[in-house]
């Protein structure tokens, strides 16, 4: 599996997924800075976390405008996978590859910790190495991934299986406090139509390796690689 | 709105020298020096190159005092930041510094330009910023300002860090009413780099090309650094500069262009503006050349119109540097910059006429020379006062509390209570490496493409420096080797951040000059030298000093990252080892001052070979697989430490009572040189520790879900997470944990 | 030419620094504090002949760049 | 009553959200772009008998917590 990553002025996680690609696909990934007019065929494209432009304005808004986005939007259509990761996320929403936006976290404070999140289908390439209902533990760390839309959308996402991952307990249940940055129904990660596209605020990439102290990331690059081989 | 002074139409002159923060005699030096009076640029370059936080002028013939050297030192005091070597042709480059004024008087701009101007230091010498660490010290949380402080300071740091991706790993926060009216923001950036692709700032080469790169210089923070000398007062506020405003996002921009500029090879010299801003940056670089400087301030990207050469070179706007590059080679520089889009000017020439001249709309603004500039900045050999020795406190004396109520006050208590409510606002865990997280003894951070890791951590336990300076500033050092060597790493060097009073008074002279003499003993004897620091004096408002608080931040370095361990107990059933002597030290402890109201005694003694000896033996065991965790006994003392570790696992432990000393002594007491391990092989660690020397005390099994204590009760592991986590994030929502305002 | 863009949360669309500034008016003691929203107000500077001219062009940048419709509505107003 | 605040950084204090925007409008091809600012504006719904005591306590709420005096200055009008 080739996979790009897309490089904003800005990025800070590129390297995090770089480093749990190669590990999962044993290639390294191409990064791609964000004015390079051509993007190179890939299998999969990341766009990474952190703080794309800064997160001035609005989280990803900058970044969504960007020319390359335009040409990652026109590979999404054509159907080559795409993920979001954190400002990722934050950024294809804002260039509406997903429906809905990120809002501050109901704290509004910035919170980096492990949580929980609860697999909600492994019918997708992102998810196929995990069973639907399984919890497993991956580090968020962001300010704004308050996930938001309304009501008519989110009953859309969950009758189209479309929603990937919620907050929940470490039982897997779904509770005001697990559901830490306030998202509406708990949702940690969605996908588009086609579940070709996967935006999440989580961070797999950063539980991929013994000393990151949870593997439990794996399955999550384990399964792309099988599925984009 | 413009209450700014238009200082560039005051006649320059003994009054405005005055104001600018000069002495009479300074002001007659300088004089002497220029051979007429100065003009204002030239008052304004004199008075910040000899201020306080610029000159050390009354720190200086201490400093000297400290021990610098080493076989892993590759650079001391006296660049950006300190290198050291960290084998396969690496470096580790870090220092600590201080932003106590400008976050007290802004706490969310003053913390966040603190992180970006210490990791300025470090990538400035080329090294990849692979962690950042904070040193706090806030007012007593009953005073008015102590929370908004808090909120806003934290904020900062996580702002400026977060962004710039740059993970915060480490650091501390103490409550203590002498820092009410000035408290302490301390950072320290740690980065790694290419042994032989390490920039110093000295200047070469006359004819060689001066450029200016970063962001565009404002009216930002001018005489900051003559701020950051000069004591406290109420009408601050009215007095106060420009504030200046942090953007990460411009950093960021510029750590990633100086990086990779610095792959290749076309810098001369580096510095970033820091304090003082183009002044200091390019006085030292041509000094340092032993050369001279010719600006263009015309050429100076600004962000303001009608900019004096004054105010152009005393501007404090941040993300900036200034480069010297090879002959030819400005084209290539200017093209990396132009790819990260930031500002990049040519805006003068390395001379060799040993002067810097500026010129402005075509006319000379300054023309100095540098050698007296730096060489004959003013130097002080203050007046000291030795702290009075206190009288040491037997337990004896000491009222005995119920040990587990006592357990259940500590844990609580403002500088015990858990600051998850601060680090979880860090993104703590960017870059992906990050093995030890903050709430342990060490961060421990792994090297990119190696089994290799650093521990990291900054320390200093104020209310001793004050009892007693020399052994707090021993102390200090000690606590962090000790960190370091918890996490089973083997400490390499630290950086300082000299935190003090008023220094023309003799008392904290007095203080200072003890506390280099603790930290100087224990960096010998623990061969860990001091490879860079800072200094910030007047730490003082209305006439009250802060404590003095001498923070340490220390480096060390695991072989194998895999084989750190941390302070969470693992498993039930491991035997719990405590390691050191124990002699029931509670003067200056925290159970007298959170229990019984008291801050008397004298701080515990600090037995370096003691020390030494204890510590290797722990990293050892680590090292050698046979701790499944291990954390030191400090604030607190014993049964704090066991709550520590049983809170980190989630897992219990059953304790058997002491004998032949005082219990309270003996859970509360603050003896150094002492670690708890739990090992799953006691009879080889405490074969092991008999044949070192090293006292060794069974103290029990880990297990079950309570802390139980033989003939005192027990209490749940749940019961005290709960009053150890409740209190920060209560406090910060404005109520008391039992629910009032 | 000088215009103001105001920024706010639709109605219906969460605002919990609104909420949060209400919530510390009531304990810094201002009472009868009702709904607060916050928005952003961005100031610039554009080259126009025209009113409309600048109007059309400040419509297409809160479309592009300065608001997200899905959550943000947007009011233009040209200072002079 | 009706009130809306508005939160500007002060005249020569750093504004990195104005800067940014400024740049991606021209990225985006919108040209003649000058100095761009952001600042926030806070809508609130308040009891008061009178303008004048509305004001009064709009200053405060600016002073006390709206605003950060130190780098922002700030302007209060009441829309009914
Ligand atoms: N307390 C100290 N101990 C050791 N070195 C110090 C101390 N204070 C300052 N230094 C060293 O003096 C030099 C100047 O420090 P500073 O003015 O803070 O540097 P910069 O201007 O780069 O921030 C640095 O090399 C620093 O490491
Ligand atoms: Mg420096």
């Amino acid at each position: 599996m080739q996979s790009a990553i897309i490089v904003f002025p800005g990025s800070n996680r590129e390297q995090d997924v770089f480093d749990a690609l190669q590990r999962a696909s044993g290639k390294k990934p191409l990064k791609v800075w964000h004015r390079e007019s051509q993007l190179p065929k890939a299998d999969l494209i990341v766009i990474p976390g952190g703080f794309a432009y800064g997160d001035y304005l609005r989280c990803g808004a900058m970044a969504a405008n960007s020319p390359i986005m335009r040409e990652v939007k026109a590979r999404a259509a054509a159907g080559t996978p795409v993920l979001g990761i954190c400002n990722g996320f934050q950024i294809i929403t804002e260039a509406g590859l997903l429906p809905g936006a990120l809002l501050a976290n109901k704290t509004l404070k910035f919170h980096c910790k492990s949580v929980h999140l609860r697999i909600e289908t492994s019918q997708t390439i992102f998810t196929s190495r995990y069973q639907a209902g399984q919890v497993i533990a991956v580090p968020v760390a962001h300010h704004d991934g308050n996930y938001f839309a309304d009501d008519a959308t989110l009953d859309r996402l969950e009758g189209e299986g479309r929603v990937a991952f919620r907050y929940c307990a470490p039982d897997g249940s779904l509770d005001d406090a697990s559901n830490a940055n306030g998202s509406a129904r708990a949702i940690a990660g969605i996908f588009n139509e086609t579940k070709t596209v996967l935006g999440l605020m989580p961070h797999p990439e950063d539980a991929t390796h013994p000393l990151q102290g949870s593997l439990d990331g794996v399955p999550f690059f384990a399964g792309l690689v099988e599925a984009l081989a | 709105m413009t209450e700014r002074p238009s200082s560039s139409e005051r006649p320059a002159g003994p009054a405005l020298a005055a104001e600018f923060g000069l002495s009479a005699e300074e002001y007659a030096r300088a004089v002497a020096i220029m051979g007429r009076a100065p003009n204002i640029t030239e008052l304004g370059i004199f008075s910040v190159m000899w201020s306080e936080h610029c000159s050390y002028k009354s720190s200086k013939n201490w400093l000297k005092k400290l021990p610098t050297t080493g076989p892993h030192v590759i650079c001391g005091p006296g660049e950006n930041a300190g290198v050291i070597d960290i084998g396969d042709g690496m470096a580790a480059i870090f220092k600590m510094e201080s932003h106590n004024h400008p976050s007290f008087i802004e706490p969310y701009q003053g913390a966040a330009t603190g992180v970006g101007g210490i990791l300025r230091d470090v990538f400035t010498m080329g090294a990849r910023p692979i962690a950042n660490l904070n040193a706090l010290r806030f007012g007593s949380p009953d005073h008015p300002k102590t929370r908004h402080l808090v909120a806003g300071v934290v904020a900062g740091i996580g702002g400026y860090g977060n962004c710039v991706g740059v993970p915060t790993v480490g650091g501390e926060c103490n409550f203590h009413p002498s820092y009410n009216g000035n408290i302490l923001v301390n950072a320290m950036t740690v980065g790694i780099a290419k042994q032989d692709r390490i920039f110093y700032s000295a200047a070469s080469g006359p004819g060689n090309p001066v450029i200016y790169v970063g962001a565009k210089t404002g009216r930002d923070g001018i005489h900051g650094a003559t701020m950051a000398s000069a004591e406290f007062s109420e009408d601050a506020e009215a007095k106060r500069p420009t504030v200046q405003v942090g953007d990460p996002f411009t950093e960021k921009l510029l750590i990633e262009a100086c990086l990779e500029l610095m792959e290749g090879d076309t810098i001369v010299a580096i510095q970033d503006m820091g304090a003082a801003g183009l002044t200091s940056a390019s006085v030292e670089m041509a000094g340092k050349g032993g050369l001279g400087i010719t600006l263009d301030l015309d050429r100076v990207p600004m962000r303001e119109p009608g900019m004096s050469a004054y105010e152009v070179m005393l501007s404090e706007s941040q993300e900036r540097m200034l480069m010297v590059l090879k002959p030819g080679s400005e084209d290539k520089a200017r093209a990396v910059f132009e790819k990260w889009e930031l500002d990049f000017a040519r805006i003068g020439t390395i001379t060799d006429t040993g002067r810097i001249i500026l010129t402005m709309q075509g006319a000379v603004a300054a023309d100095m020379p540098i050698e007296p500039l730096v060489t004959q900045a003013p130097l002080y050999d203050r007046t000291y006062t030795a702290t009075p020795a206190r009288a040491e406190l037997r337990a004896a004396e000491v009222e005995a509390r119920e040990p587990i109520a006592a357990l259940k006050t500590l844990i609580a208590c403002p500088d015990l209570a858990s600051k998850r409510w601060i680090w979880e606002q860090y993104d703590h865990l960017v870059m992906g490496r990050t093995v030890q997280r903050p709430g342990g003894d060490a961060a421990v951070v792994a090297l990119p493409d190696s089994a290799k890791a650093l521990a990291l951590v900054s320390d200093c336990t104020p209310r001793y420096c004050a009892a007693d300076p020399e052994r707090g500033g021993a102390q200090a050092v000690a606590e962090t080797w000790r960190n370091i060597t918890a996490v089973g790493a083997t400490p390499l060097a630290i950086t300082d951040n000299m935190n003090f009073g008023n220094p023309e008074r003799p008392e904290i002279m007095g203080q200072f000059a003890g506390c280099i003499a603790g930290m100087r003993a224990a960096c010998l004897a623990l061969d860990y030298p001091v490879v860079s620091g800072n200094v910030s004096l007047y730490n003082e408002t209305n006439g009250t000093g802060i404590l003095p608080t001498p923070v340490i931040g220390g480096v060390g370095i695991l072989a194998d990252a895999a084989k750190s361990v941390g302070l969470a107990l693992k498993h039930p059933g491991d035997t719990l080892i405590l390691i050191g002597e124990t002699k029931g030290h509670l003067g200056c402890s925290l159970y007298l001052r959170e229990l019984l109201g008291r801050e008397d005694g004298a701080p515990p003694p600090v037995d370096l070979a003691a020390e030494r000896r204890n510590g290797d033996f722990v990293r050892a065991e680590i090292v050698a697989g046979r701790i499944a965790a291990c954390h030191d006994v400090s604030d607190g003392g014993l049964l704090v430490a066991l709550a520590e570790m049983a809170m980190a696992g989630g897992i219990g432990a059953s304790l058997a009572a002491p004998a032949g000393i005082p219990i309270h002594g003996f859970l509360f007491g603050e003896d150094q040189a002492r670690y708890v391990l739990a090992t799953s092989a006691p009879e080889k660690v405490l074969a092991n520790a008999a044949a070192a020397g090293v006292p060794a005390l069974v103290l029990g099994l880990s297990g079950g879900d309570q802390l139980t204590l033989a003939g005192c009760g027990a209490i749940s592991v749940g019961e005290l997470t709960q009053l150890n986590e409740a209190w920060l994030p209560m406090y910060m929502a404005g109520q008391t944990p039992d629910g009032r305002r | 030419m000088k215009a103001r863009v105001f920024v706010m949360p639709k109605d219906g669309v969460l605002d919990p620094q609104g909420k949060a500034i209400a919530h510390a008016l009531g304990n810094l003691g201002f009472s009868g504090i009702g709904e607060v929203r916050q928005g952003k107000v961005i100031e610039l500077e554009l080259h126009a002949t025209s009113e409309g001219e600048a109007r059309a062009a400040l419509d297409q940048m809160c479309q592009k760049l300065l608001a997200n419709t899905v959550i943000e509505s947007y009011r233009v107003e040209i200072v002079g």
